[in-house]
């Protein structure tokens, strides 16, 4: 398992901060069902900030599930059913009284398969700073330069901000979702295999993103790539059929799981 | 593999059976025989092109071509001087397109708005069936509406407004081609994908806000050939217009009278079956040209538009 | 250095939740009018026409006298139009979609076929009705039979089950067909077997509803001149015939107002038939819908 | 319309040669004034003989003589005698015919009941009031002290023997206003002029009998006073000069060759006078019917 | 490693029988470009019968170009044009007289995802043989039973042959897919990530039954999952940006690579 461990040992520096982190979401006794199909199974997740949380497990076993949970998008779907609590900064999210837009201009979302706006790449960035009421130009202009410059796309666009996204390759899509993202100065960033549609120099470019990221936003991110959660994750999560299995620093998920489980999935024995 | 069956063997038995010179013949022939009915489509067309411009250019023998295109007087019917200036049929057939685009563009495409980002599946699933119905009701029945109760109702609130007119007619063709802007309009908002709103609803963005600032501009050409259809469909329309607009044809802007279409005149010829020969007979076949030339040019841009102008996502 | 300001978002956030409200309203409002329409449409004609709707209706033919009147020639005129335009058009229709998807190659010839079909889509009904005067009418010199009307009727609608049967065989996923040749069955095998098979729901329901268009058109049965005094049933494809909506034209023409009540009884019959039709193909694409 | 059971009493008697079953086509068209006369013909005729399909179109009576000449037809209904032109397309075509004359009827000129002014029109002031001039025309053009209104003209179609016969006896050839509504459709017509106060209309008499709730027709004066129209002043021509015969016109060959057209034509004429006035026209002389029945019995070659 | 290398030691049984396994398929100096686009290059390969073949590599390397190119299904596609060799049993595919539907019932194919026919169980069965002009219902029902025992399902859906196989499990219908291509008696079968689609069980299932028909037919099998071509192959080529960049025993390819690449892709560095 050598060569499947080596990266964590850069992600051993942060271990001794981490401890004094507090919770962005804490997640309690979450059950979900698709009509009468039980997804997700009493979830206990208590997810710190700045850090860079990694959900893996199985396909179908309710990763992408849970994190469109954390910003109610599941709600997109109409025959989903919920109970339990998620608390983000200590109020829970399925409250009445909670709206949902606002929730979701703190927390963005990075998906699966880049999906920018058929717009120009600026008006892709000011979108989200224009819906929540934005109209200054000059301001507008520096949350467009701050937020491509925050997911490293800056250079490689800037003289072409009034093309159309989808002329950009698919990594530089997926970096124009995330900058996206950040214009709106969100808390968090939940990302659903943000790199699985992109060629491995455009990954590596997200991933670097990713770490650096992790210093002004808590991160969390699904991952179907055991490497990726390893190479730049702090905590990890193991779903199975909608459970969680196991829920640790990464360094020990790797190296040394608890759970039986756990260890066949990672040394991959199925999935 | 323990089996009690006497052991055949499939591939012999295709050996055997397979007869290739046969297929490989059907599958030669029988790409000819579709695309001979293919072509069928092509010659309607033919023999539409040829009907309307033999008769249209008998027509031209005996009116000159440059009064027909720009007389504004269209007095067919007159004993001494029958005159064939196109132009008040135009007008006439404008004005009901205007009002009929008037009426169905913000209501079609406000239904479609609702059914393709507000409603649920089911609504959807109900509504749009519905929609269709309306779509299929047949124009004389439309006519006979138009005449019998929504003329009615107008002239009860605008008395200057005559038995026959435009806006009657044009409201109720408006009616008509609801549903086609509704639903195609419908088709390409839906075929925006999810991916799309959700990266907007991931935003904090209202339902109003994708609707408005995502779908519509992403869906903007499939949305401006589904009217720019409806609108051919109004120009084309016929038995509505003969029932409930009248028949005098008038080169002004007023829509409280009576005005004449292109369609209607050939419907009022027709009904009284000018005989064979007549300059009349043949002006139904130069009036039948300049619609068709008219609806052609619609459908092209319509067909360019939604091919120019496709989004590319 | 922070440009959003949290707080001020979710202070606007009420007025945006507001104004998609309010819009959510006025979309619902524009949707129901059509149904609001049709509602109407539908009221104001059954409670005009059902007191000459009565069994008597369908089996007497037009009379000059408004209680006898009834469209036993007029129905069965338009059923034995039908019973031309379905098969005709059907074939005609489905042969070159097949031809279209199947078979052609992406060249000028195919484009320009495809260009064609959707411009004679948009032709105006009344522009065929010219087109079966001349040619099927004087021109081939079948009169004003059933079989003219029914070819012109046929041309009218071929464009839209055309499109129909494209996209219904266009939605045959491509894997069925590599499935098909990958046992090595030749293209002709796969369409018969698998790809045909597989749209047919889709090609009926879309010439369903272009024949209940069919049933409905006026115009071109007007241009053709089809007479409406006349006391028999159609007994062959080159009869003679009246057709429902010809009848009902003949009846709202009339001076006396209660043949417009009977030509009411006919519009009854004519958007229940219609209303059947659709049924049936929305039946049909409900039950059928996304097998694969 | 009233009294269905007695005509079908009267056919019994008429179509008393034609005991025998016959079968076979019979195509007629033409005039939409004659239309509800055969129309009754047709329904009684096929009561009697069920195995004989006839039919008839409403093309009006031009519309109705180009198909007759064409051969298309064996019968054409006209509401005018038969012109120059027609007689002569007939002769190229070498169809001999027969005029078979089936009613009377009377012209009628209609305003909407809420028109208060027009007592009656002269002959002259209904020429005034049709014949285009190049001005729009009020009310007050036509008699003094009439409104200021413009009148509005609702005719039948150019195609019609309706207006063939107006243009003749009233407008004597001369352009009818432009501003006029030309249409086939005769309800076109009654809606027309019960729409407006200030509209004036003419068709045949059996459509205004039908609206006679709604319409007002307007004596006419030939210069020896106003004249309503009515069955008296119809058949006794009193009412001139717009009272006029109804035609059928038939073709010779047609009845020599084909028994059913000859059953046809003969039980039309046997018929015509009753049924003429169940739809509100005026019914012809006996010895009119007698003499054609007589040219029809012969033809036939009984 | 060890926990990736562990399944091979079942296949080591075989190994020494391997050596006098003649040929089905030889492919010489095959290229292949997709208009412009160069997708296989210079292509050699020589794949013995009665055999496992697994290609392995990653997305875009053009694994599936080549095995639809091994049956010719390729050809469905306009642009594509090819150069080179490939002798199926001695005989060129290429030949201008080879007739592509004889291959094609020869070669048997088992897709990505599974793609039964909107039939009934056993009409998609008897799909083959029936297009083959084989029409005794006796003999179909024969081969019906027979195929569908082959692929091991026959005791799930032997009561239910006339329902339409879209009511069948994703896992199932490949397994109906198998059957439908065991009816015509192939002497390969060509399988392009068959398991891609199926949850693990399923997978497991499908797994056993390819190494259950290895003693019938020989088989290719494209995968994406490299554990999965340890554990079932016997012979390995791997893949990369259209060239084969080694092809071996699997054994040795999973703990011996001769080639730098290919140990970088095993060991999950890239794809
Ligand atoms: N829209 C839906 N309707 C019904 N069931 C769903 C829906 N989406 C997902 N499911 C089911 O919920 C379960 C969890 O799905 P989910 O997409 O969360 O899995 P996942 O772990 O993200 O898998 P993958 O790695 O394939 O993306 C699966 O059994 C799936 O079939
Ligand atoms: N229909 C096509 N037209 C043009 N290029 C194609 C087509 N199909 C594949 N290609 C290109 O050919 C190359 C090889 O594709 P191929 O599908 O064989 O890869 P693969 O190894 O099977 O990948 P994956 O694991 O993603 O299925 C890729 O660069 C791809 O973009
Ligand atoms: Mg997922
Ligand atoms: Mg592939
Ligand atoms: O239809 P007409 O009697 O006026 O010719």
């Amino acid at each position: 398992m050598t060569t499947i461990v080596k990266p964590e040992v850069k992600q051993a520096e942060d271990t001794p901060v981490k401890k004094n982190k507090s919770s962005v979401y804490k997640t309690e006794q979450l059950n979900l069902w698709y009509g009468s199909n039980h997804a997700l199974k009493n979830i206990d997740l208590d997810i710190k900030e700045n850090e860079v949380t990694a959900i893996i497990g199985p396909s179908g076993c309710g990763k992408s599930t849970y994190i469109k949970t954390l910003n109610r998008m599941i709600e997109t779907i109409p025959s989903v059913k919920t109970s339990g609590v998620i608390n983000y900064r200590d109020k829970n999210i399925f409250d009445k009284e909670y709206q949902v837009e606002e929730l979701r201009t703190k927390v963005g979302m990075v998906f699966q398969k880049p999906n920018p706006f058929p717009k120009s790449i600026y008006d892709n960035i000011a979108y989200g700073p224009r819906i929540h009421g934005i109209k200054n130009k000059k301001i507008l202009d520096q949350i467009v330069e701050k937020s491509l410059r925050g997911a490293a796309i800056w250079d490689e666009v800037k003289d072409r901000l009034g093309e159309n996204a989808y002329g950009l390759s698919g990594g530089q899509q997926q970096r124009i979702c995330i900058a996206r993202c950040l214009a709106i100065e969100p808390d968090v960033i939940l990302m659903d295999e943000p790199t699985s549609a992109l060629d491995p120099i455009s990954t590596l470019k997200v991933e670097e993103l990713v770490q650096d990221l992790k210093k002004d936003y808590s991160i969390i991110i699904v991952t179907h790539n055991m490497q990726q959660a390893a190479r730049i994750s702090d905590k990890t999560a193991f779903f199975l059929n909608g459970e969680v299995v196991e829920y640790d620093e990464t360094n020990k998920i790797f190296s040394n799981p608890s759970d039986e489980r756990t260890e066949d999935y990672i040394s991959g024995r199925f999935g | 593999m323990a089996m009690n069956e006497p052991q055949i063997s499939v591939q012999e038995l295709i050996a055997k059976k397979s007869n290739r010179g046969l297929l490989a013949f059907t599958e030669k022939l029988i790409p000819k025989i579709l695309l001979l009915i293919a072509t069928v489509s092509v010659l309607t067309t033919i023999g539409i092109v040829f009907t309307l411009i033999f008769e249209t250019i008998t027509f031209f023998t005996e009116v000159n071509v440059f009064s027909f295109l720009t007389g504004t007087e269209w007095y067919p019917f007159a004993n001494s001087t029958p005159t064939y200036g196109i132009l008040p049929l135009v007008v006439g057939t404008l004005k009901i397109t205007a009002i009929a685009t008037l009426v169905a563009v913000p209501i079609g495409i406000a239904t479609a708005i609702f059914l393709s980002e507000y409603a649920s599946d089911r609504v959807r699933r109900f509504i749009k069936p519905i929609l269709e119905v309306l779509a299929g009701v047949p124009t004389i029945v439309y006519g006979f509406f138009a005449l019998t109760f929504v003329t009615p109702i107008l002239r009860s609130i605008f008395p200057e407004i005559a038995i026959f007119n435009a806006i009657s007619p044009g409201i109720v063709v408006g009616i008509m081609i609801i549903p086609m802007i509704a639903s195609l309009s419908e088709d390409a908002m839906s075929s925006v994908p999810n991916a799309m709103r959700d990266g907007a609803y991931a935003l904090g963005a209202t339902k109003l806000e994708v609707a408005i600032k995502i779908v519509l501009p992403a869906a903007l050409s499939g949305i401006i050939a589904s009217t720019v259809l409806a609108i051919s469909r109004a120009i084309g329309e016929t038995m509505i217009v003969a029932v409930a607009a009248g028949s005098t044809p008038g080169f002004d802007w007023d829509v409280t009278g009576s005005i004449q279409t292109m369609t209607a005149y050939i419907v009022q010829v027709t009904t009284g079956d000018a005989g064979y020969g007549t300059t009349i007979y043949y002006s139904i076949y130069a009036v039948g040209f300049t619609l068709f030339l008219f609806t052609l040019a619609m459908n092209m841009l319509a067909q360019f538009i939604s091919k120019r102008f496709r989004e590319e996502y | 250095m922070k440009y959003v300001n949290h707080e001020e978002v979710a202070a606007k956030t009420k007025t945006r939740l507001t104004k998609n409200t309010i819009l959510k309203g006025v979309f619902a409002a524009a949707t129901s009018f059509g149904l609001i329409v049709l509602a109407i449409l539908l009221y104001r004609i059954v409670t005009q026409g059902s007191e000459y709707l009565s069994f008597d209706f369908f089996t007497s033919f037009a009379s000059r006298i408004p209680e006898n009147s009834g469209i036993k020639a007029a129905i069965q005129g338009s059923i034995y139009l039908m019973l031309v335009v379905a098969p005709v058009s059907m074939f005609l229709g489905v042969g070159t979609a097949i031809y279209l998807e199947e078979y052609a190659k992406k060249n000028k010839f195919t484009n320009f076929i495809k260009v064609n079909i959707s411009n004679l889509a948009g032709v105006p009904s009344v522009v065929f009705g010219l087109l079966g005067l001349t040619i099927f009418v004087r021109f081939f010199d079948l009169g004003i039979s059933i079989l003219a009307a029914g070819l012109t009727m046929s041309l009218l609608i071929l464009p839209i089950i055309i499109v129909a049967s494209q996209e219904a065989i266009r939605a045959v996923p491509n894997e069925l067909r590599e499935a098909s040749f990958a046992m090595g069955a030749t293209r002709w095998q796969t369409i018969l077997r698998v790809v045909l098979p597989a749209s047919i729901p889709g090609i009926l329901t879309g010439s369903i509803l272009a024949l209940s268009r069919a049933i409905g058109e006026t115009a071109p049965l007007v241009v053709i001149g089809i007479p409406t005094i006349l006391m028999f049933t159609p007994d062959s494809i080159m009869s003679t015939f009246t057709a429902l909506p010809m009848q009902i034209f003949d009846w709202t023409k009339r001076p006396q107002v209660t043949f417009h009540d009977v030509a009411a009884a006919g519009i009854i019959v004519l958007m229940g038939l219609l209303i059947i039709m659709n049924s049936i193909a929305v039946f049909i694409r409900n039950k059928y819908q996304k097998r694969y | 319309a009233c009294g269905g059971e007695d005509e079908a009493t009267g056919s019994g008697t008429a179509s008393e040669g034609s005991s025998e079953e016959l079968s076979g086509q019979v195509q007629g068209d033409g005039s939409s004034t004659v239309a509800p006369v055969m129309e009754a013909i047709v329904e009684e005729y096929a009561a009697a003989q069920p195995s004989v399909q006839v039919s008839s179109g409403v093309s009006g009576t031009g519309g109705g003589f180009e198909k007759f000449i064409a051969g298309e037809t064996a019968f054409s209904n006209a509401s005018r005698p038969i012109s120059e032109e027609e007689t002569a397309g007939l002769e190229e075509a070498g169809i001999d015919f027969t005029e078979v004359e089936l009613a009377y009827d009377g012209l009628s000129v209609v305003v909407s009941q809420e028109n208060d002014w027009v007592d009656y029109l002269t002959v002259e002031e209904l020429k005034e009031m049709w014949v285009e001039t190049g001005e729009e025309k009020t009310w007050a053009d036509i008699r003094e002290g009439w409104p200021e209104e413009p009148i509005e003209y609702y005719s039948p179609g150019t195609d019609s023997g309706t207006y063939d016969y107006f243009n003749e006896v009233i407008l004597e050839e001369e352009d009818i206003v432009r501003s006029a509504t030309l249409s086939e459709d005769d309800n076109v017509l009654v809606q027309g002029v019960l729409g407006s106060p200030n509209a004036v209309g003419y068709f045949g008499y059996a459509y205004y009998l039908e609206n006679q709730d709604t319409l007002r027709a307007v004596p006419i004066d030939n210069g020896d006073g106003p004249v309503e129209p009515n069955n008296e002043t119809i058949e006794s021509g009193e009412y001139a000069p717009l009272s006029r015969p109804l035609f059928t016109y038939v073709s010779n060959d047609a009845v020599a060759e084909d028994p059913a057209t000859a059953d046809f034509i003969k039980f039309a004429i046997g018929n015509a006078g009753d049924l003429s006035e169940a739809v509100g026209y005026v019914r012809a002389p006996q010895g009119v019917y007698d003499e054609d029945m007589a040219t029809i019995e012969e033809l036939a070659g009984e």
